[in-house]
């Protein structure tokens, strides 16, 4: 006896939606295990963690600053992930939006107008955009493998940051220092909960999630990507072009990848720094696969996670918890989503193996009997001979 | 064939195979005897594929037994068959086409072997059955014969007792079926027993000493082909569901809706089939069939008609006289030419999506299913369940994946999704393809109907039953190659069905008998080439 | 008062890098060591520098941390952010140069410990040619090349110093890799100013000598580890802490060195030879009693220009911001 | 320039190639296999923290790169359940795993930090080594012959062994390699295995050789070079060599001429050209009309489940 997982004909909606519940629950449970047998309190570790941060009202503005990225990277590449188009190098668009609209301050900074924000927007946008545009260009002219040149591309991204950061955009008067100048008052993006840190890239977050949720779903845009990824051949009989997919996805991803970064730069960083890159790039590949590839669920997991980022934080002030195990933890939470995410599409069945050389009438010798004698009399072969030449 | 007294090589007792929805094999029985050449017959789906991966130990059956030289055996999985003597040759070839003939062979092999001792042995096998092959080449530079001998070299390595072949002629060059012809006789000469997949009725005749037909997964005739003809062994495959279509025979046809003039276009995948200069049209009120064999260029000739090929084809296509061979899909569409292609999941429609999507898939451009970039769900929801009760889909409703449909209520949808779009033409392959009788007559009345409507209809079938039920004049594919229209009225079947088997020239006097082997002409080729 | 204090450190790196944060939490225990029940402090590690900074530092601000300890130069914008919404917490941030009413600022003087190392450079070098792994040239770092350089012409004149840039701060195989490249263009003896010990794991390989960075790395380098300049935060912290129980907390402007035991000089290694090590105590001894000052004049820079006459020495605002190499450094 | 720099050179670069080998090595193994594991970080972390664990521990350095190749193929049992066993996405599970493995690493290495060990002894006589044409041979740590061998050894395997035949047939097509009887799934478990081991081994070499102790991320993104080397050498085991050593002239190389004191171009710039160079060889290799040999192979990345 053994288990086996059997196909299921449809995903499983409860499955769909019970899935990141029970993968949660088995984190929770793990964790309070490893940190137990760490040594430390496992319970208050994961209250620390999961809870704390949610409890206290005046958490809330890091929640959704530290969310507001990863969920617009996500959402973007979302989009491309139920395409079959992986985009993994949104870091790197991230970087290089931001670059482009850092840009646009460097060169506006002794400027004054309300035009400066939004041409660092757009410039933010059209970075990632044309980040991602390489990949799509080689992926839809040579084939070459997505995948692979966008995750390389990143680390170009990586270093070209570094370049801009120690060489021509240093602070001229910054002692030295490898950064860029403070953004102008004009150049750095408005708050719009007076009082907090929360900026208007988390509205816009959340905007485009609904707006992509109304794509995804309501749109023909969003039809095609979703049929490109589950049908190519159905696609192409609905009249929709492969190609033309890749180019629609990669650019989005880009575009939202590097808008994330020009606020995140003209936000909460409001200089450039060689410290920009904190993998929001990476980490919202997870935010997109715990979220089902589904904005709403998306917004939830960059929220989970935005959780767990500021709930490490006091699970080391309040217990001593190394930082290392909250980088463990996260991961955790991710291997069990992604282990019960078989349950969406498969059925968990306990098998008995049949041994194929014993004789069949040991086993249903009724029904045979029953069975093979219908068949016997229903195909007769003269009456088929009959029918054909009538 | 059977030497007296010895047990047969291979016998089966009640094999039964499930798959979701399909029974593929019915309590299946027969036996071969060693040295003995035995066909399997049957119609696309009747499960004989299916059947030969079970003795191969690719599949196990659910129920029943094999017998190997008399004795019970359980073959678990193919090196299990390898280890009995059983060698077999894919319908769809398991070949690795990054890598040499050589290294594809040695894969095929269970034991170690030094390279040269391999190198050795193929090349004398290749020489004993005169088979032309390089050992060195790479998988994706050879031609299909090519590829398909990399097979039967990689089975008579292991001396096998019993060769299996899953229509190993499909895709040759009747130069290349002679040669394989002789290799497998003399094989059957030194006692290796054959079991012999194919459609082309006349090969079996010219091959194979028994014949097992296969129906709907079931056995229903055991014969020897020698003794009987092409045409009495398509009727034993294609069975005998009476269909009463009211089918009056027209010849009031409006004007031309369809004209294919010199259409062109590359095959599809690995085992695609070019199309070579199609000619044809279709005039309103009309319905035109295409027999052959399933993989001739059927496919290739619904997609380069849609217009999925994606600007690969060349030649022209006039829609009621409007030349739209660089048109897109959708424009097609829209200009009034729909389809239905012969896979229902995954390209009929998309299994993971509901039937309201599956609506909007190819409805949106005619029946308004879309605005402004924007999907009318309402009224694809309404049109769903319009083409679920005109058609009588058994489904939970229109937002029932279509994944949970069976067989034949997903091609009633589909079909239905297609129709009441009212097209002014209509491209339709295989319709009733693994579909129950009632759902096929379903189906008929109303590609009847529609035609009736002043409709024109092409439909790609291999059922010769349904074409003569249905078409006003029929062609047939063969390789790539439409024949001539032949009249339906006073057809002769057997011509049609040697038409079918790839035999043109013989008695079809003046009929496309100049076409007999056009693929072999290196004029030709270059010229699609290029 | 009602329990102990709470004292908040935030660290850039892991503590576990065995340099700079490493250092920085050292000091933290022994605060705590010190005071006892008195205070409890509460740390975060692996803050990038940048709004997750100000995260941390407000959220140490609001569980309660009336002393902020923030130790990294990119932490200096969100700690006067922050400073300006607590006003009735009081943060002291490392090497910045941003003040406000309730923002000190610390630093040290660790170019006063290169003066002393690079006395040892110059007697131990036979090919009067060291290597110098440096991180970012920013004037930190400048300054300690420089002060290194010009101790070490001291003793030898044509001393020159080779820097090699690996642009972090760590990555333990890169600066192994770097002191491996100087070590073969001939220089024989390695400084460094990154955080790992891997330049002296690999002039321990390459039999060439060392010094240490941060903390005492003997045990990493036996024979090359000379000695090390190392980071004793522990008495400024102590002494920040006990103002704060006092009431007498009041923003700071300090920029120790030797004399107050900020910086730090580990124990020499015995093969160095007694010359060796009485050059290196007086030059010690020497800038802690302000008789020797590392940057006294005459200082040439690389072109030749005299950019410190005679009798003069740099003044602190101009080495604060320090851009230019003196004569012998090649970068 | 004198051949004694020379030799130095080649010997710095042969270090900074060796650890990055190891791992691509192993990476092209899985690779080859058709299974796509991003998380070589986290693995080579892994077994940097396990081997000086066990080194400092038991004060055996060849216990302590065994422990690591366990402790990286251990990590790589993950990836390969939820990825072959639960088919799920590769992308996903592989960066899950680096972030695991570096909290797993600086968790575990809390312990070690600020402690040495003595590394690995060399297995050639120093006498051998003792001129400059014989440290050039015989100089280096057991590990830099190690990686040679497995190239020798991987290269054979591939392209001579049986079942390094089956491996690529399962890489190029799974579904044949299935349906002629290969089990697909416990050959992709074998090659993660082995990728995961060899990754262990690469991060041993920075904890036990390169700089013989534990710090936290003391691979520093070593990782993700070694992924780009398997692109870059179009999984071939030679070119794999021949493109680690070129990795490892890029980055030493510029170390060496800023220590000659020559400033040539930025160094960001020569940092970015291992991952340019990957982009252009994959695309050389798209576009070559007889790159079937070169080109991905087929399945890569893709689930398999049998059917059946
Ligand atoms: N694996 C499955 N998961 C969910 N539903 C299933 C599954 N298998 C079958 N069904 C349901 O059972 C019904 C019968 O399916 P099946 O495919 O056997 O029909 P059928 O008898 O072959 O019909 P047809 O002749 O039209 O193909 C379908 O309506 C389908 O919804
Ligand atoms: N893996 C599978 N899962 C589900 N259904 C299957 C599978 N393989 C085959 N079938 C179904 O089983 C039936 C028999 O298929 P099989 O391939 O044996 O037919 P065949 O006689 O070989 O047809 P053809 O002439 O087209 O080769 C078909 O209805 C097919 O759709
Ligand atoms: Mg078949
Ligand atoms: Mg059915």
């Amino acid at each position: 006896m053994r288990l086996r997982l059997e196909p299921r004909r449809e995903a499983s909606r409860a499955m769909l939606y019970g899935t990141p519940v029970l993968a949660v629950a088995l984190t929770v449970l793990a964790g309070i295990l490893i940190f137990s047998l760490m040594g430390y309190d496992g319970l208050a570790a994961i209250y620390q963690i999961f809870v704390a941060p949610i409890a206290d009202p005046y958490r809330w503005q890091d929640l959704f600053v530290k969310a507001a990225p990863l969920i617009t990277i996500a959402l973007g590449l979302a989009i491309g992930f139920r395409a079959n188009v992986w985009n993994i190098g949104a870091e790197g668009q991230y970087i290089v939006g931001a670059l482009a609209g850092t840009g646009v301050a460097l060169a506006t900074w002794d400027m004054q107008g309300y035009w400066i924000l939004p041409a660092m927007v757009a410039a933010g946008i059209l970075g990632g955009l044309l980040w991602a545009a390489i990949p799509a260009f080689l992926k839809t002219r040579f084939n070459v493998n997505e995948i692979l040149t966008s995750l390389m591309l990143t680390y170009v991204a990586v270093q070209l940051l570094y370049y801009l950061m120690r060489g021509p955009w240093r602070d001229p008067e910054g002692y030295g220092f490898p950064q860029t100048r403070l953004f102008s008052e004009w150049q750095t993006l408005p708050t719009v909960v007076q009082g907090t840190l929360v900026h208007l890239g988390v509205p816009v977050a959340f905007f485009l999630a609904i707006a992509v949720w109304i794509v995804l779903s309501r749109t023909v845009t969003g039809f095609q990507v979703r049929v490109v990824g589950l049908a190519p051949q159905a696609a192409r009989y609905g009249g929709f072009s492969a190609r033309g997919t890749v180019w629609l996805t990669l650019l989005t991803s880009g575009a939202f990848a590097g808008l994330a970064g020009i606020f995140e730069a003209a936000g909460p960083f409001q200089q450039m720094t060689p410290q920009f890159s904190v993998n929001y790039g990476f980490t919202a590949i997870i935010v997109a696969f715990l979220g089902r590839l589904h904005p709403l669920g998306i917004v939830l997991a960059g929220m989970v996670l935005a959780v767990s980022y500021v709930g490490g934080e006091n699970a080391q002030t309040a217990l001593g918890l190394p930082y290392a195990a909250t980088g463990m933890f996260q991961a955790m939470m991710l291997f069990f989503l992604l282990a019960v995410d078989i349950l969406v599409r498969y059925r968990l069945r306990v098998v008995v193996p049949a041994d194929l050389s014993r004789p069949v009438e040991a086993r249903h010798p009724p029904a045979r009997q029953a069975e093979t004698g219908a068949h016997v009399s229903s195909t007769p072969i003269d009456k088929q001979r009959e029918s054909l030449s009538a | 064939m059977a030497t007296e007294g010895k047990p047969p090589r291979l016998a089966l007792e009640g094999i039964t195979k499930r798959f979701p929805g399909v029974l593929a094999n019915d309590d299946v029985s027969f036996s071969v005897a060693p040295g003995e050449i035995h066909a399997l017959l049957g119609e696309n789906g009747a499960g004989k594929s299916t059947l030969v991966k079970i003795i191969y130990g690719v599949l196990q059956a659910d129920e029943g037994r094999v017998l190997w030289d008399g004795e019970p055996v359980s073959i678990a999985n193919p090196k299990a068959a390898r280890r009995l003597g059983i060698g077999m040759v894919f319908q769809h070839f398991s070949l690795f086409e990054a890598m040499t003939v050589l290294e594809n062979i040695a894969l095929g092999l269970d034991h170690s072997f030094s390279w040269r001792e391999l190198q050795q042995r193929v090349g004398d096998i290749l020489k004993t059955y005169d088979l032309p092959l390089d050992p060195n080449r790479e998988v994706h530079t050879l031609s299909v014969g090519e590829r398909q001998r990399i097979e039967i070299v990689r089975s008579l390595l292991q001396s096998p007792k019993l060769l299996i072949m899953d229509e190993p002629t499909s895709v040759l060059t009747p130069q290349e079926v002679d040669r394989l012809f002789e290799t497998l006789r003399r094989l059957a000469a030194e006692g290796c027993s054959i079991l012999y997949i194919s459609h082309k009725l006349n090969e079996i005749q010219a091959l194979c000493d028994t014949a097992t037909i296969l129906r709907g997964g079931q056995v229903v005739a055991t014969c020897d082909p020698r003794e009987e003809s092409a045409r009495s062994m398509a009727e034993m495959m294609i069975g005998a569901s009476l269909r009463d279509v009211s089918r009056k025979p027209g010849t009031d046809f409006g004007p031309e809706r369809l004209r294919v003039t010199h259409l062109s276009a590359p095959g599809e995948g690995p085992f695609g089939v070019p199309l070579k200069d199609i000619n044809l049209s279709v005039r309103a009120g009309e319905v035109v069939g295409i027999a052959g064999v399933a993989g001739n260029g059927q496919n290739e000739l619904l997609a380069a008609l849609v217009g999925e090929i994606e600007g690969a084809e060349s030649g022209n296509i006039f829609l009621d006289g409007v030349p739209s061979i660089a048109a897109h899909v959708g424009d097609r569409r829209r200009d009034g030419m729909c389809s239905v292609p012969e896979e229902r999941n995954g390209h009929g429609a998309v299994p993971a999506c509901s039937l309201t999507d599956n609506a909007v898939l190819t409805a949106r451009h005619r029946m308004e299913l879309a605005s402004h970039g924007f999907i009318r769900y309402g009224a694809a929801e309404k049109y769903a369940e319009q083409v679920i009760s005109a058609f009588d889909v058994k489904a939970t409703g229109p937002r029932a994946p279509a994944a949970s449909l069976s067989g034949g209520n997903l091609q009633k949808f589909i079909m239905g999704r297609e129709i009441l779009q009212k097209p002014d033409v209509l491209i339709v392959s295989q319709p009733t393809w693994g579909v129950d009788a009632g759902a096929a007559a379903a189906i008929h009345q109303a590609l009847v109907d529609l035609a009736a409507a002043g409709s024109a209809i092409l439909l790609i079938s291999q059922d010769l039953d349904e074409l003569l039920a249905l078409c006003d004049r029929i062609a047939v594919i063969n390789g790539g190659v439409l024949s001539d229209m032949l009249d339906v009225e006073g057809i002769s079947i057997e011509r049609v069905g040697l038409l079918m088997g790839g035999m043109h020239g013989e008695d079809a006097a003046g009929n496309g008998g100049d076409r007999g082997e056009p693929r072999h002409d290196p004029l030709e080729e270059q010229v699609h080439a290029a | 008062q009602d329990g102990p204090l709470n004292v908040g450190f935030v660290y850039v790196g892991p503590i576990g890098d065995y340099g700079w944060s490493h250092a920085h939490d050292e000091a933290r225990k022994k605060a705590q060591e010190h005071f006892g029940d008195k205070i409890k402090t509460n740390y975060v590690e692996n803050v990038a520098e940048g709004p997750d900074a100000e995260r941390v530092i407000r959220q140490l601000a609001q569980q309660g941390n009336k002393l902020i300890f923030t130790t990294s130069f990119g932490f200096m914008n969100p700690t006067i952010k922050v400073a300006k919404q607590f006003p009735d917490v009081h943060f002291e941030h490392a090497t910045g140069y941003k003040t406000a009413d309730n923002v000190g600022i610390y630093n040290a003087r660790f170019y006063e410990g290169r003066a002393v190392i690079g006395t040892i450079a110059g007697m131990m070098s036979k090919s009067g040619k060291a290597g110098y792994v440096g991180s970012v040239p920013i004037p930190e770092v400048v300054r300690g090349i420089n002060a290194f350089t010009l101790a070490a012409q001291k003793v030898n004149p044509d001393f020159t110093t080779q820097v090699v840039w690996v642009n972090s701060w760590y990555d333990p195989a890169k600066e192994a890799d770097a002191a491996k490249a100087l070590i073969d263009q001939g220089c024989d003896i390695i400084s460094q100013h990154t955080d790992s010990p891997a330049p002296l794991q690999a002039a321990e390989q390459r039999g060439v000598y060392a010094f240490g960075q941060a903390s005492n790395m003997i045990d990493f380098a036996p024979k090359a580890h000379l000695t090390a300049i190392t980071d004793n935060w522990g008495p400024y912290y102590i002494d920040q802490i006990q103002k704060q129980l006092d009431g007498e907390w009041a923003p700071g402007n300090i920029w120790w060195g030797i004399e107050k035991g900020l910086v730090g000089i580990a124990p020499y290694n015995d093969i160095m030879p007694a010359d060796v090590k009485e050059a290196a105590d007086k030059v010690k001894n020497g800038i802690a009693s302000g008789e020797i000052h590392p940057f006294a004049g005459p200082i040439t820079d690389q072109s030749g220009e005299v950019k410190v006459p005679e009798g003069d020495t740099i003044p602190d605002e101009q080495l604060l911001g320090l851009d230019w190499y003196v004569k012998g450094v090649q970068s | 320039m004198t051949t004694a720099i020379l030799i130095s050179i080649i010997m710095t670069l042969v270090g900074a190639a060796t650890p990055i080998l190891l791992a691509a090595l192993g990476e092209l193994v899985v690779e080859k296999s058709g299974v796509l594991n991003l998380g070589l970080e986290g693995m080579m972390l892994i077994g940097a923290v396990t081997a000086f664990g066990v080194t400092f521990t038991t004060g055996s350095a060849s216990l302590g790169l065994v422990a690591a190749m366990a402790a990286g193929a251990a990590a790589s049992m993950i990836f390969a359940f939820l990825t072959l066993t639960l088919t799920a996405n590769q992308v996903a599970t592989g960066l899950a795993l680096t972030i695991f493995g570096i909290g797993l690493s600086s968790l575990i290495g809390q312990n070690f930090v600020g402690r040495t060990v003595s590394g690995l002894e060399h297995i050639f006589p120093a006498a051998l080594a003792d001129d400059p044409i014989g440290r050039v041979v015989f100089g280096y740590s057991p590990l830099v012959y190690l990686s040679l061998v497995m190239t020798a050894f991987v290269a054979w395997f591939l392209t001579r062994s049986r079942a390094g035949l089956i491996l690529r047939a399962i890489g190029e097509s799974d579904e044949a390699a299935h349906s002629i009887g290969y089990s697909v799934i416990r050959v992709r478990y074998l090659a993660v295995a082995f990728g995961g081991a060899m990754a262990g081994l690469g991060g041993a070499y920075y904890s036990l050789v390169m700089t013989p102790m534990w710090a936290d991320r003391l691979t520093a993104g070593r990782g993700w070079i070694a992924l780009a080397l398997v692109v870059f050498a179009s999984w071939r085991p030679l070119r794999l060599l021949g493109g680690a050593y070129l990795f490892g002239a890029v980055m030493t190389l510029e170390l060496h001429a800023k220590a000659a004191g020559i400033n040539i171009v930025p160094p960001e710039f020569l940092a970015m050209l291992p991952y340019l160079a990957t982009i252009v060889v994959l695309t050389l290799i798209s576009i070559a009309p007889s790159g079937r040999r070169n080109a991905a192979p087929a399945c890569l990345g893709k689930p398999f489940r049998a059917t059946g």
